[in-house]
């Protein structure tokens, strides 16, 4: 077994530097890495450039980094839910480059695999397409999209053990598991440790390879985003 | 003239038996509550879960368990969950029979526009792209008209597009139509509104054949 | 939920005819949909064309195909262990397609996601690039590679659901849920069909969605291929 | 001169601390008994296990776990299973750090062929085609001369390739050799071997430079 094991945030994060490109894990505010946005608040690290779903919200997930103005650009699908960022945008301050969901799962995918680029088409015959190689298989079009590079990738799961294995919980699995190995160094951070073993090997989502260092972070929020009920009858 | 939820009830009766459906935010996420209860259906969200069911009971929330609208959910016997990747394999393969999502507007050649307004905040088009690029059967969920008056079926998009072509079907409060290669097809007329109203809110070319039935909802 | 569960083999077989192509899990012996082999022997459907790693042996999985000379064609990325194979093969009888293992896998993971072709290194430079376009992105050489095209595909998997939800287990998971959804039928037999419901949510390895078909397999022979042992100290 | 156990035992000592490893059949599946039990390291076999241990005992072999060579096997803590197109992507996207596998011939610029020989029965190239074209570091174990007597290390292959310009050493009977610009560039002989036999035995272009250690195994 090779132990991936850190002890907290703030040495899973050795080596992260200003200007570099993170991939980011979650889906609004669900399964986001919160202690590693934590700590890259503390370190203030700058003009980093973030591969994520989402932006987060004014005061909690990636809008934390863009209070402190920590953030150059990001690459998302969707930033709605915060004002913040909008300024940002708006005055230029933020570069914002949009592309499709789906798109974003598997130009990740892409690089964990060792695909160079992949032909996906969505976005064919919209501003997504513009610049972009397009060809035709089977009567159908497509766009030509890279792989991503990253220097880093912050994840978060439910369960893991030293040896870097990952369990995810319900839809808070979303992007991390796309997420694990597509960077040079990928970083989880888990809800729970658990002991090498405990783990059943048939029931890991993400083998350790595709992880770099795991520590068991503390105190997670878990802030709801839009919470919908019905009522008793 | 239908409200929201009319135009919900209509839509609902597209969802057939053995249906995987993935619904988009705003009226398509009301179609959920008025499918038929004797068909076999399943609902997909992109986020990462086949098989959601209602909402969860006031205390029972679960921060790790939402939709693609962030809303918190529950699930059904026989649910899934599964990663981003995973999600739009099952609608790129065309494995979710049927998307059913809202549009700005929508052109006769079933060009699709519902993400972007030049001079507005852009908040990005999520997994429309992919949906709208994909899916083998696509229905719009609308108004008939914006907030102007003006027509959302036309001749041609005037906003930046989320895909071409691919608009199978619009509900809209007034109509429901096809998309032909000759264009808007009136299929049915909501209750109590005429070919003629029918005909004066729509920009792009309608197809009007022989008598037009009133909806049965 | 979607009920894909059918009676038998006979009934999960329904709609297969002689000429098609055909995916199989499985990596040698094991995974193999022993169910569904055996119906297509007891069918003879004939001048099949077999997506499968490995070719079975003389008289075990595939082996019983081609006893009966039902197979037309293989492709495969290993196929040794099987004296009839290579009589069939020698003689023209037998068409066969050789690829790489990994190409193999992503072949069907394209067609299962969406993807007409990726691009892969593996076999450029060799005879397995011959009349394929390549083409370089950051200095290293690829092959366009295109998702395949199959009627049905049969998996095998450990325990499953009425709604079609599979787990598999160990190394009989290989190449099974990869084909899963990736054929116009998919069609997965289980060791064992447990209630809907009682499997894990979070631990369903191919949700029902891919799979249009179900059914409990009877009489698993789970023959192992090279038995190998240590001695006890 | 080393038997095939001594190769393997060479081999071994370059499997560093933290290596995820996949291993060919044949002598490269004996590294596994004789790599150093102070560092970490992590068995790979591409049929979908990452953590392979030791052949069971006697009655508790399961049919369901096996390696690429089809052979029973049991797996130790922190283990993992899974599917073809996932393992691929270990490989394909080079978490795996270390591939050894054998071969029928090398050529000085890093070609290797060990898959087919024209006139025999073909079985297939299996994963060997993945690794080579995947892998930072491939190193190749196998005699340095056929059952003829003939070079097995050569200025160019004479059989269908498995991959171009991809292995980095060789290991053999009698040499530990790097693949260079320039040639095979000879690091280290066997016990008891000259340079001189070892020219001798390489078609290819070798690189002699200076005195050439005995190998320590």
């Amino acid at each position: 077994m090779i132990n991936k094991q850190v002890p907290n945030a703030k040495k899973a994060l050795k080596g992260l530097t200003d200007g570099m490109t993170l991939m980011l894990g979650g889906f609004g505010l669900c399964g986001i890495p919160e202690n590693a946005i934590a700590e890259m608040v503390a370190m203030d690290v700058k003009k980093i450039t973030c591969i994520s779903n989402n932006a987060g919200v004014d005061n909690f997930g990636l809008g934390l980094l863009l209070q402190k103005h920590q953030i150059r650009k990001m690459v998302s699908s969707y930033v709605g839910e915060n004002d913040e960022f909008e300024r940002q945008m708006l005055s230029g301050e933020l570069e914002v480059e949009l592309i499709p969901q789906g798109t974003l799962a598997e130009r990740c995918r892409a690089a964990q695999a060792g695909f160079p680029a992949i032909y996906t088409p969505a976005g064919y015959g919209t501003e997504v397409a513009e610049g972009k190689e397009t060809r035709e298989f089977d009567g159908k079009m497509y766009i030509l999209e890279t792989a991503f590079k990253a220097d880093f990738s912050f994840v978060k799961a439910w369960k893991g053990d030293a040896a870097g294995n990952l369990i995810f919980k319900a839809t808070a699995r979303n992007f991390n598991p796309n997420m694990c190995g597509a960077a040079t160094i990928t970083v989880a951070e888990v809800e729970e440790l658990v002991p090498v073993g405990s783990l059943d090997p048939n029931q890991i989502h993400i083998p350790g390879i595709f992880v770099q260092r795991i520590f068991e972070g503390k105190g997670y929020e878990k802030r709801i985003e839009k919470r919908t009920v019905r009522q008793k009858i | 003239m239908l409200d929201k939820i009319g135009i919900a009830k209509r839509i609902a009766k597209e969802v057939k038996n053995g249906y995987y459906v993935n619904l988009g935010i705003g009226i398509p996420t009301l179609v959920a509550n008025y499918v038929c209860k004797d068909i076999e259906v399943e609902f997909q969200s992109e986020n990462g879960v086949l098989g959601m069911g209602p909402f969860p009971f006031e205390g029972e929330e679960d921060a790790d368990l939402i939709n693609a609208g962030k809303q918190t959910i529950t699930t059904l016997e026989g649910a899934s969950f599964f990663d981003s990747a995973t999600s739009f394999s099952m609608i790129r393969g065309k494995h979710v029979q049927l998307t059913i999502l809202g549009a700005m507007e929508v052109s006769h050649n079933g060009d699709i526009a519902n993400w972007k307004i030049p001079g507005y905040m852009v908040k990005g088009m999520g997994g429309a792209m992919d949906l709208v690029a994909s899916a083998e059967n696509i229905i719009v969920a609308m108004m008939h008209t914006n907030k102007k008056g003006e027509s959302k079926l036309l001749k041609s998009c005037s906003l930046p597009l989320t895909g071409v072509g691919c608009v199978k079907r619009v509900v809209t409060n007034l109509a429901v139509l096809e998309v032909s290669i000759d264009g808007f097809k009136l299929l049915e007329r909501a209750p109590g509104v005429t070919v003629e109203t029918i005909q004066n809110a729509t920009e792009g070319h309608l197809i009007v054949d022989g008598e037009v039935p009133e909806m049965d909802i």
